[in-house]
């Protein structure tokens, strides 16, 4: 693991013992005249899986956007063990393995699964096949499809296809936006199982989710963000037993 | 950099900074030098000799071997120097002067929002204006301004519904302007074939607009339903087969040799007044019909039919599900597209008296999408400011540049114009609105707004 | 018209068809990426024709060449061609199309943009090299080869037929197989998410319009050879490399080699049926009617969910 | 051009209208050349004692610009004459004016036959019509060959329909078999028309059209394998269409109501001075236009600089000058009075001078 | 073309018949693309006045559905009978778009399908005038019907903005909005057409537990107050079991199950296939009032 870090550290940080393997400081993130992150700090640990939660417009999106490089900050930084990253493009960014999910899914549709599979594994020479055959493992319905058009999948398999695409770019830091959003109960139920299992094979997962609930389950630690800034930060069960985040996210009436 | 398992942040720092782009010589100042340096080069080609066919390296060894690319050079370099190294203070100078002169244009916008009556006021103090300010000018211009401005105006305000406000983008829009202009022919009896009563070319109007109705319904009904792009290639063909036809069936439209002796424009009723070959006239008859139909489309653009010409431009699907009759829509927005182009056909054919299936070609379409796109989509004080100013552009650059070359500087125009301020010299509010939100990324935009490929830069 | 000269008629469409269709593979794949009617590829082609033309002028050619020397000038011809194309449609997109790109501009916008760049290159190439027509040099003697059916085979022709196959084999196989070729597909469907597979969109995009610079410059080398080169060549085949890309499926690469023959063929046998005046109405009838049957061309994309 | 310099001061300008920009322009600097030389030739013999100036006006050749254009020529007082319109549909368009201004025009190249019949009062046609030329190319396949059937190709524009027309009435009229088919301007591919050609089984050719396409047409004629006789028309007698058609070139035979300057004995100074003058050798209709500002320049001198529009046209109209193509006066609607077609034929790489085909016929 | 049919036939095989007064009928509805059958004979009967959802794994053919009922897409075989409350049976089957809205059909899209660059305002409005008769004539004429349309559709659209608590944002840009307010402003628009039937794909997709109360609140109101019939598509079990009448089940593009929430929620098929799990916690305990 190269910790190397930069020469020019920016002075104010205070140092930090072994790095994150991301971390955001103070990230200042603007659409335009609209400023989407007002000074967000976060950092995902190594093996972790951290929640991002939040209301709609919140600017979870525009969280992950940055940290893989879709989106330039205007100001602060984005760490990779410790190597500012910000600046650098998306194509760029996937071979320190990234690995990004976007929101709405966004499988190619003119694409079948299988190259759809492939077009994740774009930074390598060739496809991985064993990597391909131990995603369609983790989602046999994809392996069902393999040849189908991807656009043709209904919106369960996209979303598996999704997370298998960005698998098979063999990233240590999976983004996941929104996984389970307009999926049936049944189908989130095996995403988040193998979410599970991906990070207990060891890639690090920040998942951006509105099914509260299941993802703090399955997650360590968790951010809750408010119109661009984070409002909580906590181990995961303490959020889940705050009545703040209860009575917000969970959809329990407060009274 | 591509090995199975990455462990490691490739590369260390060098490489980070390298990619992050923050190393020096990957400053954009760099790349604009090079710009610079080519953009001398162009210049130096643009402004040279002209070449022959003789010998084809002529221009180019003309061109090189003499001062000018060095003249250029320099200049560029200035430029680029100032640019780099002095753009500051000259931005602050400017930056001072904008925010001074902002009140008074603040009001001014205040006062038109606000008062309906001075609007009127100001709209009639400009037709006044735009009526008599050409007495003053030469003849010559008076010619431009009748057969070229106002005639092309016409077309672009008629194409301007079609594309600026129901979104279709059309290439064959000049084969109505063709179909007015035959219909004048024939109606007034000059074409070889006699019609069956000869018509005032004032009456020629209506029954114009309603052959280039018919002509657009029969175009638009089956194709109306084809997407952006293969709407384009459609229509295009459609302009295509008027054009062949009008040059082949020789024993109807007199082929390629054209037609000749239409009548001028007249009135016959108690009094009787002719229009000869003076242009004023002409222009006065002419800005009529623009006054009119501007304000006529103006009514349309804020009503029930402009938001449903919007709705189906930005989701036509969507358009479709809360009602909205598409196809109908569309074609109505065809029709009333043919029938501005087929007024302005006859008054052509009026005016010039001869005009054969060369005046109506293919470019001509393309020329009018042109002006429409540079004055601004969908706003009419843009269209017309756009099709008089790019019409009346050649017709001076004839005094400072090679004739020869006229289009070459329209063409460079067009590119930077639309690099710098791609919604039009005056876009509409609506399609400014359309194109921010293209630009940030927030909607996806329609048929023929959708923004270009890469969203990431 | 009797059969043999329906043949003959043939023979010549399937020759202009495939030109046609080499012509119409660069608006396919640039439309693939970018959805832009790219209207300055005309001009590409047309420089393609005077790259063949400046660089036979400046070796000029013997006036009776050996076999060999007509390899080497066609060759030569043909390079020159197509990177002259290559170079043009490469400048296009750095200077008229990127700066839109990184605004993203309305596709309207790209469309007048590529209308003005066609204006600009065509009118520098008059002046540059003159307004008047100019023949290829002579590179070899154009003599007929062998008939099929009846109908005359010429060098030329031959030509034209081995280089247009050779190019489009080698396109399919570039787009199909190779990852250059699954970058301009995954970027054609969603440039930002193929950016977060590692596809470099620039890249894809510049590569892209470099491809079709190629094809349609050495497409602009075989016209010029056909006929003759000037400035405003490109104009009408472009028109119809661009009917013949819609024709297949605009964004379909197969779709435009389809598209590009059957419009040649259409084209020749309207010209032979009725006369040359009446050329490009068969052409666009076909189109038409095409259109309103199979409303996506005849390889047409398929149609994406509706809701 | 550089040389507008319409700047009032009561001097006297001839002006030019035709293509200067646009697709035919090479035709157009052909004639403005012509005339820029007479008028400069003019001004330094010394024996004109008021300075001529130029003036050009460019209508593209096309009739919706030739308006204005001749309204520019016509707004500038200086300007006593016109030679042109160049082409005959911005002639139709732009003769109203003129003659509502009294202003006389000499077209040295507008052939179209009905432009004369429309009472335009302005014009005079300094070159014989295409009837003259159709009727031309009739007779000497009726007399000189022994063709049967004649296959005429006209190029879609008006110039070349409107020849092919008369060529057709005219082949008929003797009893000669027509067959017609076009070849538009520009058509990317001449090879099917030169196929039907060739399967016609005719032996004659007419090409009604300009160099720029019959210089690919008679490649693919040649390809395709025609061997019958073939004739194009003035547009096409220029050396571009050697340079084109290369060797395919050889054995047409070209007609054009002009003499060439290049080859007539009395023009070979002309010719020199040209190619001196412009780096090039003088095209199709230089030394006409050269005759005819020439032929302004003689009334000129002899009214004086102060002479009114109207007088000049009046004079123009009546007068009778002898240029180095022919001997110029015009009957009553400005047509000329003798009507002279020259006959030429490509050889060995060179268009060279058959003579007149009055002549050639009546032997 | 129209179907009779008589109200007491029961369609055959059928475990359950749903009798009464039925808005939409579809029948034997079957929907292929290529190779895929989306939509296989499905049998919908949906009374007036209730709430139905439907529910079923993703790519059953829900939308699918919607499609085929809204004229966007064309079944293969089957027929869509939708009986007005004004009177008048109507066969949906092949109907234009438009045409299906201005019977008195509306719906709003699984992804939110606003026109962005026109105020929530002109969004409502376009679909308040869709019934008026004021055509391009009259009002470049500007004449008097012309402008009565236009105050009316302004009236209407108002209204309807406010109905969904949206008034305070009408000057705002369609595509500027929340997501939330997005949804809550498609459901306007569809709702200023004046349907009687209100087909809703998926309208608590993405939005928060806050907004999904008020969501439901919203789908009660309509129902109840205006005596709109709803058709929904949800995935959130919570909305769909207090809001919904009756639940219909699809799976692979087949009818598997059809009845009163708490029963489908039991049903194994139904367990098995979509929910996973059977419900362990109370469900909110009735869907009515
Ligand atoms: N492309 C864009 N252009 C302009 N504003 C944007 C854009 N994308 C997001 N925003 C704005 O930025 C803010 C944060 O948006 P973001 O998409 O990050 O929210 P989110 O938390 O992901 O919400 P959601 O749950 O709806 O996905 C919002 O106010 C949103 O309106
Ligand atoms: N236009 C189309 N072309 C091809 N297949 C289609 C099309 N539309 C839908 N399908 C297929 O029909 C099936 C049903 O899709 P539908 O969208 O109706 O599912 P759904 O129930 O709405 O799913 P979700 O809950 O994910 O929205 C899927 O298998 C889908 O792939
Ligand atoms: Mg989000
Ligand atoms: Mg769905």
């Amino acid at each position: 693991m190269s910790t190397t870090k930069l020469a020019k550290e920016p002075e104010g940080t205070e140092p930090t013992a072994a790095p994150a393997l991301l971390e955001l400081r103070d990230l200042r993130v603007f659409y335009g005249a609209i400023e989407a992150l007002k000074g967000v700090n976060l950092s995902v640990r190594e093996g972790e899986v951290v929640a991002l939660l939040g209301a709609n417009g919140a600017g979870k999106s525009t969280t992950l956007r940055t940290a893989s490089g879709m989106l330039s900050p205007r100001s602060g930084e984005v760490l990779l063990r410790g190597e500012r990253i910000d600046g650098i493009k998306p194509h760029n960014l996937v071979r320190f393995g990234i690995g990004h999910v976007p929101e709405g899914r966004r499988v190619f549709a003119r694409m079948t699964v299988r190259e759809n599979l492939e077009m994740g594994a774009y930074r390598f020479k060739s496809p991985d096949q064993d990597e391909m055959d131990r995603i369609f493992g983790l989602f046999p319905r994809l392996a069902e499809r393999s040849s189908q058009l991807g656009g043709t999948l209904s919106g369960g398999e996209q979303q598996m296809l999704a997370i298998g695409r960005a698998l098979m770019g063999k990233p240590e830091l999976l983004l996941l936006d929104e996984p389970s959003m307009g999926l049936a109960p049944l189908v989130v139920q095996q995403i988040f199982e193998i979410l599970r299992e991906i990070n207990q094979q060891g890639t690090t997962v920040l998942l951006v989710e509105q099914n509260a609930a299941q993802a703090l389950q399955l997650a360590d630690r968790g951010y809750v963000l408010e119109t661009g800034t984070v409002a909580m930060h906590e181990e995961a069960s303490a959020l889940l037993a705050d009545p703040r985040v209860r009575a917000a996210y969970l959809g329990e009436i407060a009274e | 950099m591509s090995s199975g398992i990455t462990k490691t942040a490739s590369g260390g720092p060098a490489s980070t900074a390298r990619l992050r782009g923050v190393a020096w010589y990957q400053h954009p100042r760099w790349s604009r030098l090079t710009a610079m340096v080519a953009i001398a080069v162009v210049l130096t080609m643009v402004t040279g000799e002209q070449g022959t066919d003789r010998d084809i390296f002529f221009a180019l060894r003309e061109d090189f071997t003499g001062p000018l690319p060095w003249i250029w050079l320099g200049l560029c370099l200035l430029v680029w120097t100032v640019r780099e190294f002095w753009s500051e203070p000259i931005r602050k100078v400017r930056r001072a002067s904008v925010a001074k002169s902002d009140p008074p244009v603040a009001w001014v916008r205040g006062q038109w929002r606000g008062d309906r009556r001075i609007r009127q006021l100001v709209l009639a103090a400009l037709v006044a204006v735009a009526a008599f300010a050409p007495m003053g000018l030469e003849r010559y211009w008076h010619q431009v301004l009748v057969d070229q401005i106002a005639i092309y105006v016409l077309l672009a305000i008629g194409l301007n519904v079609v594309i600026g406000w129901a979104g279709m983008l059309d290439l064959g829009f000049v084969a109505f302007f063709a179909i007015g202009a035959y219909s004048a022919a024939f109606w007034t009896g000059a074409l070889p074939v006699d019609p069956p009563f000869e018509l005032n070319n004032f009456l020629v109007i209506p029954v114009a607009v309603l052959t280039c109705l018919i002509a657009g319904l029969i175009l638009g009904a089956p194709t109306l339903r084809l997407r952006g792009d293969y709407l384009a290639i459609v229509t295009l063909g459609f302009h295509e087969i008027v054009y062949i036809t009008a040059k082949n069936v020789e024993d109807f439209t007199g082929g390629a040799r054209g037609v000749s002796g239409v009548e001028h424009f007249s009135i016959d009723m108690g009094f009787s007044y002719e229009w000869k070959l003076d242009p004023l006239p002409y222009y006065w008859l002419l800005l009529g019909f623009i006054v009119l139909l501007v304000f006529l489309f103006m009514r349309l653009e804020h009503s029930r039919v402009g938001r449903a010409w919007t709705a189906i431009r930005e989701d036509q699907v969507a358009a479709a599900a809360t009602g909205v009759n598409t196809v109908r829509f569309k074609l109505m927005a065809f029709a009333i597209g043919a029938s501005t182009s087929g007024i302005a056909g006859v008054a052509y054919a009026s005016k010039v008296g001869y005009f054969n299936p060369e005046n109506f070609p293919l470019l001509a379409s393309v020329l009018v999408l042109a002006y429409v796109i540079f004055g601004g989509m969908g706003s009419i004080p843009g269209v017309l400011f756009g099709a008089a100013f790019l019409v009346w552009l050649p017709e001076v650059l004839r005094d400072y540049v090679d004739p020869r070359d006229r289009y070459m500087y329209l063409g460079a125009l067009l590119v930077i114009m639309m690099i710098y301020r791609p919604q039009g010299v005056w876009p509409s509010k609506r399609r400014q609105r359309e194109l921010k939100m293209a630009t940030e990324g927030t909607v996806d935009g329609d048929a023929t707004a959708a923004p270009a490929g890469g969203k990431v830069s | 018209m009797s059969l043999s000269e329906f043949w003959d008629f043939l023979v010549l469409g399937v020759v202009l068809g495939s030109l046609y269709a080499v012509i119409a593979i660069g608006y396919t794949l640039v439309y693939g990426v970018l959805q832009l009617l790219n209207f300055a590829h005309s001009e590409v082609f047309m420089f393609g024709g005077y790259g063949g033309l400046i660089a036979l002028t400046a070796w000029s050619p013997v006036t009776s060449p050996s076999g060999f020397q007509s390899v080497a000038y066609v060759a030569v011809g043909m390079c020159a061609g197509a990177a002259l194309g290559g170079i043009a449609a490469y400048g296009l997109e750095k200077v008229a199309y990127r700066p839109l790109r990184r605004r993203h501009a309305p596709r309207l916008v790209f469309l007048i943009t590529a209308i003005g760049a066609s204006f600009f290159l065509y009118n520098l190439a008059g002046k540059l090299f003159g307004r008047n027509a100019a023949p290829m040099p002579t590179m070899y003697e154009n003599k007929k080869l062998f008939s099929v059916f009846g109908a005359d085979i010429n060098i030329t022709q031959l030509l034209i037929l081995i280089s247009a196959v050779v190019m489009m084999i080698g396109l399919d196989y570039v787009v199909n197989r190779t990852k250059l070729g699954s970058g301009i597909r995954a970027v054609a469907q969603d440039p930002e998410v193929a950016s977060l597979m590692g596809v470099d969109i620039d890249k894809v995009v510049s590569r892209t319009f470099v491809i079709g610079g190629l094809l349609g410059g050495a497409a602009g080398f075989l016209f010029g050879t056909n006929q003759q080169v000037f400035y405003t060549m490109g104009f009408l085949p472009g028109i119809t490399a661009f009917a013949a890309a819609v024709l297949g499926g605009i964004g379909n690469v197969r779709g435009a080699m389809v598209g590009g023959m059957l419009l040649g063929i259409v084209e020749n046998l309207t010209v032979g049926f009725w006369g040359d005046g009446w050329r490009y109405v068969g052409a666009f009838a076909v189109l038409v009617l095409v259109l309103m049957f199979r409303p996506t061309g005849i390889l047409g994309e398929r149609v994406g969910r509706t809701a | 051009g550089g040389d507008d310099s319409g700047d009032g001061g009561g001097g006297v300008t001839i002006g030019y209208q035709g293509p200067l920009s646009g697709d035919n322009v090479q035709l157009g600097v052909n004639m403005e050349y012509g005339v820029k030389l007479a008028i400069k030739e003019a001004n330094a013999s010394g024996d004109l004692d008021f300075k001529i100036k130029y003036k050009a006006v460019d209508d593209q050749g096309l009739p919706e610009k030739a308006t204005a254009a001749a309204q520019k020529a016509i707004d500038d007082q200086d300007v006593k004459a016109v030679v042109g319109p160049a082409f005959s549909g911005p002639t139709d368009s732009a003769s109203p004016l003129y003659t509502q201004a009294g202003m006389a025009t000499v077209s040295p190249s507008a052939t179209r036959p009905d432009l004369t019949e429309k009472g335009y009062k302005s014009l005079l046609r300094a070159v014989p019509n295409d009837a003259s030329q159709g009727a031309g190319m009739a007779a000497y396949f009726d007399k000189k060959t022994d063709a049967k059937k004649v296959m005429i190709v006209d190029d879609k524009t008006d110039y070349g329909v409107g020849l092919a027309d008369v060529a057709e009435k005219e082949l008929k009229a003797v009893g000669i078999e027509v067959t017609r088919t076009s070849a538009q301007q520009k058509t990317p591919d001449y090879s099917a028309t030169a196929k039907k050609v060739a399967n016609s089984k005719a032996d004659g050719l007419i090409y009604a059209g300009y160099y720029q396409d019959a210089g690919p047409f008679a490649k693919k004629i040649k390809e395709a394998g025609f061997d019958g006789i073939m004739m194009s028309d003035d547009g096409t007698k220029d050396d571009q269409f050697l340079k084109l058609a290369g060797k395919s070139a050889e054995g047409w035979y070209l007609t054009c109501p002009c003499t060439d300057p290049n080859v007539d004995a009395k023009t070979k100074k002309f010719a020199a001075d040209y190619k001196k003058e412009y780096k090039e050798a003088p095209g199709t209709y230089s030394a006409e236009s050269y005759d005819v500002t020439n032929m302004i320049i003689e009334e000129l001198k002899k009214a004086g600089p102060d002479v009114e529009r109207q007088a000049l046209a009046d004079a123009l109209a009546k007068a009778e000058y002898k240029g180095l193509t022919k001997t110029f006066s015009f009957d009553d609607k400005g047509n000329l009075k003798k009507q002279a077609i020259f006959l030429y034929q490509v050889k060995s790489g060179k268009i060279e001078y058959q003579g007149s085909i009055e002549e050639l016929t009546a032997s | 073309m129209t179907v009779k049919v008589t109200k007491d036939e029961t369609p055959g095989g059928k475990p359950e018949s749903v009798t009464g007064d039925l808005v939409l009928e579809t029948k034997g509805v079957t929907l292929r693309f290529g190779g895929v059958t989306s939509l296989d004979s499905v049998e919908l009967r949906m009374l007036r006045g209730e709430i139905l959802a439907v529910i079923g794994p993703n790519g059953a053919g829900k939308t699918s559905l919607f499609n085929s009922l809204t004229g966007a897409y064309v079944p293969q075989e089957g027929k869509i009978t939708f009986r007005s409350g004004k009177g008048g049976e109507h066969s949906l089957l092949g109907c234009k778009p438009h045409v299906v809205s201005l019977l008195g059909v509306a719906r709003t899209f699984q992804n939110i399908r606003l026109f962005g660059a026109l105020t929530a305002l002109e969004n409502v409005k376009i679909a308040a005038e869709t019934r008026l008769k004021a055509g391009p004539v009259s009002i470049m004429l500007g004449l008097p019907r012309a402008r009565k349309a236009e105050r009316e559709s302004d009236l209407k659209a108002h209204e309807m903005l406010s109905y969904v608590g949206l008034d305070s944002k009408m000057n705002e840009l369609g595509g500027s909005l929340s997501y939330g307010d997005q949804r809550r402003l498609e459901i306007a628009r569809a709702l200023a057409t004046d349907p009687e039937v209100l087909l809703l794909d998926e309208p608590a997709a993405g939005t928060n537990p806050t907004e999904k109360r008020e969501l439901e609140e919203l789908i009660r109101r309509i129902n109840t107050e205006r005596g709109v019939s709803v058709l929904l598509i949800e995935h959130d079990m919570r909305l769909v079991m207090s809001v919904a009448d009756r639940v219909m089940v699809l799976n692979f593009g087949r009818k598997i199950a059809e009845g009163a929430p708490e029963q489908v929620q039991r049903d194994p098929a139904v367990v098995e296939a979509y929910l996973g799990v059977a419900p362990q916690e109370e469900p909110a305990a009735e869907g009515q009032e």
